[in-house]
């Protein structure tokens, strides 16, 4: 359970690969009970990822965790900019102190996300994908599976937060788009081995 | 999708380099970012700066200029615009006493409007900010981000935009947005959808003789689906759920604003504010200042929002009243 | 047909009784004509009306005020005034120095304005004429009506309202507004079309995917039907038939004005605006005016014109920019 | 041949309620070539007519033509406003003067038409059922299917004047809205007896 600048590179530059193939499919959940942006706000956020870690080379996991969070900052705009950015931010501060573990990290950018957005679970956000995932990471059993249901959870629950919140109860029955592109985040960290 | 356009992720840049092109008079476009900025800002003077998602034209850039905006930030289409280039909005209009920031209530603009200040805090630059949420369509509660700012912004622009032409300071124009902002509300209508041109398709569907009251800007769902009514009864609807929250008295002074949400033409909005102005008059109202204008948008969104401002004090009728200079304001 | 009206036969009253409340601070509704007309007329200038079908809001009563028209006259929708009510209109325009009748190039406005004028000047009021005919989209020749008068007309009004205000004699407006209508080239572009509410349906049928060239704003043909085209590509064919007429050189200084037709957003006026920007630029114009706004509609057709005026005098920017005191002109 | 205020108060009246009748069909040829207002402009006429003729006693057949062309004049808008103004106002000018037969009469509206709106034959307009018309009232021949033959031969007419010049080639093949009003101007007055 090691982030190192190699398989961290590898991480997110997979993770910014499958925001832009589920382009529309975000687009798509956005449209249902938001306002359709979410597909291309993060498509437009992983070029840059990719732009930025292709262009670069980087000393430490830090630098990649800061370059990410102001790429996105600076290029997703909407409610997930700031959030994912802020996720960013909070695991670079955290990956730089001695407790820089895999688990310790990712539960500093949920606090940060949580911090800034104010959602706490049951709200249909990602936060409903994030705090599942990190209980998971502290217990040492992430899965695919764990991951997808956190996200499919999501479809029965009532919006309160973000712009989902304005349908009420008919945002029951939509799965979030936020929470999918975070299912992405946490799959493709699975899938780089990091964890191993 | 049927529009006059090119290549839908250009959008953005296409329009904005159409808007300064058009507007080089009065305002200018800060390098490749979505900031339109007054060419010339008062010395001394509070800056005033809003912004949000683009589609909603001609807010915001259309009311960059002199007593109006200081700068408008504009983000994609339908998308809250990102902190660093608010950031830069707020340098720009930054005359040493301060800027305050207009920002309508969306969780996405609320929170990259927030971290642009702590940017500027961090800069000491002297920032505040005040929320818009006229939308009464929107429950205001714990369950809900709270009401949803829509055209009702605009008539903020243009009252903070006076003070602060007329010397007002940070604190001051803080203190008159939230007053103003308490005393309107808005709630709206819309009879055919709007297409976000890189979704490609509509962002919600509407039957031949449906219309949705309470629809959001971004096409945010409304309150109600039905079938299509006459303007005597939209107006109806919309006016009384307007009492419900305003409470009015006869002999109460007030502003009406008609706003069309950009495909809806100034005939159905002239026919609606007749009728609005019959109901309104029956009920004892004094109407100190009208407006019908298509000033907040959602693309070519079919259908009107009705705001009313309760002039609690006479001076925001002259500050409605006061001449700018800007794109869009007549 | 979806629209926020009543009864469609009361639209045409409606539409006048919500204009005239709106915008009671500077215009009057005559009775229960169809004249607008200035609240507060200059004592002793020459009097501008105009007019004509209602269903091209803001045109005419839109630019009703100080510096641009004295009155206008709204015949039904799409339908010129009649006699009488012209004639009502240049009474209450003419203030002693006479009044200029400005016509868009229809059969039936022609008339109606023509047979006005034979009464005013059998109550020994001068009265002259100019007729707008910029719509190149339109063989001049005799087997038509001759060109119609489109979008650039509000450009006459703007000119002719500064001179008007100026001081200039009628004789000597009627002879700049001749010059400045030589100079005003418009064609335009329909994607989706206006439905008449009487009617009740769309005067013509455009395909998913179709658009028209050339069209008039009352839906009358253009001159090619095809395929919808980018914004860039709809640009170069406008541009191209503006030169065939105009036959610029490099450093001609010109106006541009991008008119939306009613339906269609802001977005894609500037978005087609910077295509006009970039294509005229490599042919070496010098722009000396802009403007976007949809300022002669035809109801929600959605579309566009574009409209050239070449600035042979100088006076004629400063006319455009004049401030004026109208409801729509910004 | 004798127009008396009783007659010709007949024939406007029934002129008036033919076009009310038919303001669909006149708006239909009217958007096939035209902007599509001519049935609502003859229907406001008519109105108006009905309403005048209704709520006055004439002493005259002048009188008659007068509020008439006033009535036209002042509630129908468009060209045809104009043209039936003109038309009834020559007809009342003529019809004031020695030469009052219905043909000296008819032709005067006729001249008045050709005069406002400078139209000749042929140029698919409602001159090209007045023409014809006069003609047949000249020779005492006037019949229904002289005149509706007459509307209909502006369908293969190519329009050189009014809105639908603007069509060219393709404005042949529909009737002319203008011609078919006059068709029912010209019906109505076979109709009335006034001929007999
Ligand atoms: N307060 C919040 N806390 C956490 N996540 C949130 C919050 N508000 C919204 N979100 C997430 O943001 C997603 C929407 O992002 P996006 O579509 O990019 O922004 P916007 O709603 O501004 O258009 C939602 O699906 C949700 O997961
Ligand atoms: N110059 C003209 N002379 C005679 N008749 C004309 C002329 N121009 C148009 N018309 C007639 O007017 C009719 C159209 O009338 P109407 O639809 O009421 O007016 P508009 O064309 O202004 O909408 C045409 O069908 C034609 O018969
Ligand atoms: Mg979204
Ligand atoms: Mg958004
Ligand atoms: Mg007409
Ligand atoms: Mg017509």
């Amino acid at each position: 359970m090691m982030l190192t600048v190699e398989n961290t590179n590898a991480w997110l530059l997979s993770f910014a690969d499958k925001l832009i193939e589920n382009k529309e499919y975000l687009t798509d959940l956005d449209t249902a009970i938001g306002d359709g942006d979410h597909g291309n706000n993060m498509a437009r956020g992983a070029k840059m990822i990719k732009d930025k870690l292709n262009s670069q080379d980087f000393s430490s996991v830090q630098d990649i965790f800061k370059a990410v969070a102001m790429a996105l900052l600076s290029s997703v705009g909407g409610a997930a900019g700031p959030l994912y950015g802020s996720a960013f931010m909070g695991m670079a501060k955290q990956v730089a102190t001695d407790d820089n573990s895999v688990d310790a990290v990712i539960k500093a950018g949920l606090e940060s996300v949580q911090k800034r957005g104010k959602a706490v679970p049951g709200e249909k956000t990602m936060v409903d994908v994030w705090v599942p995932a990190v209980k998971a990471l502290e217990e040492g059993k992430l899965s695919k599976d764990a991951i997808w249901e956190a996200v499919k959870s999501t479809k029965d629950m009532k919006a309160t937060k973000g712009r989902a919140s304005y349908l009420g109860d008919r945002s029951i029955g939509h799965i979030d788009p936020g929470a999918t592109s975070s299912g992405y985040f946490f799959e493709t960290l699975l899938d780089s081995n990091i964890l191993d | 999708m049927k529009k006059i356009i090119n290549n839908p992720a250009d959008v953005w840049e296409e329009m904005l380099r159409g808007l300064s092109f058009t507007h080089s008079d009065l305002v200018e476009r800060l390098g490749e970012t979505g900031v339109i900025y007054r060419k010339y800002e008062g010395k001394g003077k509070v800056g005033l700066v809003s912004g949000g998602g683009s589609g909603h034209e001609p807010s915001h850039a259309g009311f960059v200029g002199k007593g109006m905006l200081s700068a408008a930030v504009c983000g994609e289409v339908f998308t809250s615009p990102t902190p660093d280039q608010v950031f830069e909005a707020i340098k720009k209009a930054d005359q040493g006493a301060g800027v305050l920031l207009i920002i309508k209530n969306y969780t996405g603009d609320v929170m990259n409007f927030e971290m642009a200040m702590e940017m500027a805090e961090m800069e000491d630059i002297k920032v505040e900010k005040v929320i818009v949420n006229d939308d009464i369509a929107v429950e205001d509660s714990t369950y809900t981000a709270g009401r949803r700012g829509v055209a009702g912004t605009v008539l903020v622009h243009k009252i903070l935009g006076a003070a602060a032409e007329a010397g007002f300071s940070l604190e001051e124009i803080k203190a008159l947005g939230e007053k103003v902002i308490d005393n309107i509300k808005t709630v709206g209508v819309a009879i055919s959808p709007a297409t976000v041109p890189a979704v490609g398709k509509p962002g919600f569907e509407l039957a031949d003789d449906e219309m949705e009251y309470g629809i959001g800007i971004h096409g945010e769902p409304g309150y109600r689906r039905e079938k299509i009514k006459s303007s005597k009864e939209i107006a109806e609807e919309l006016v009384s759920r307007l009492k419900e929250e305003l409470n009015w008295k006869k002999g109460d002074r007030y502003g009406v604003f008609v706003n069309g949400l950009g495909g809806t033409p100034l005939m159905e909005l002239y026919i609606f504010m007749n009728d609005v102005q019959e109901i309104l008059s029956k009920e004892g109202l004094v109407f100190d200042y009208k407006k019908v204008a298509s000033y907040m948008t959602s693309i070519e969104m079919a259908g009107l929002s009705l705001t009313l401002i309760k002039l609690e004090d006479e001076k925001w009728v002259e500050y409605l009243n006061q001449p700018v200079e800007t794109a869009a304001w007549v």
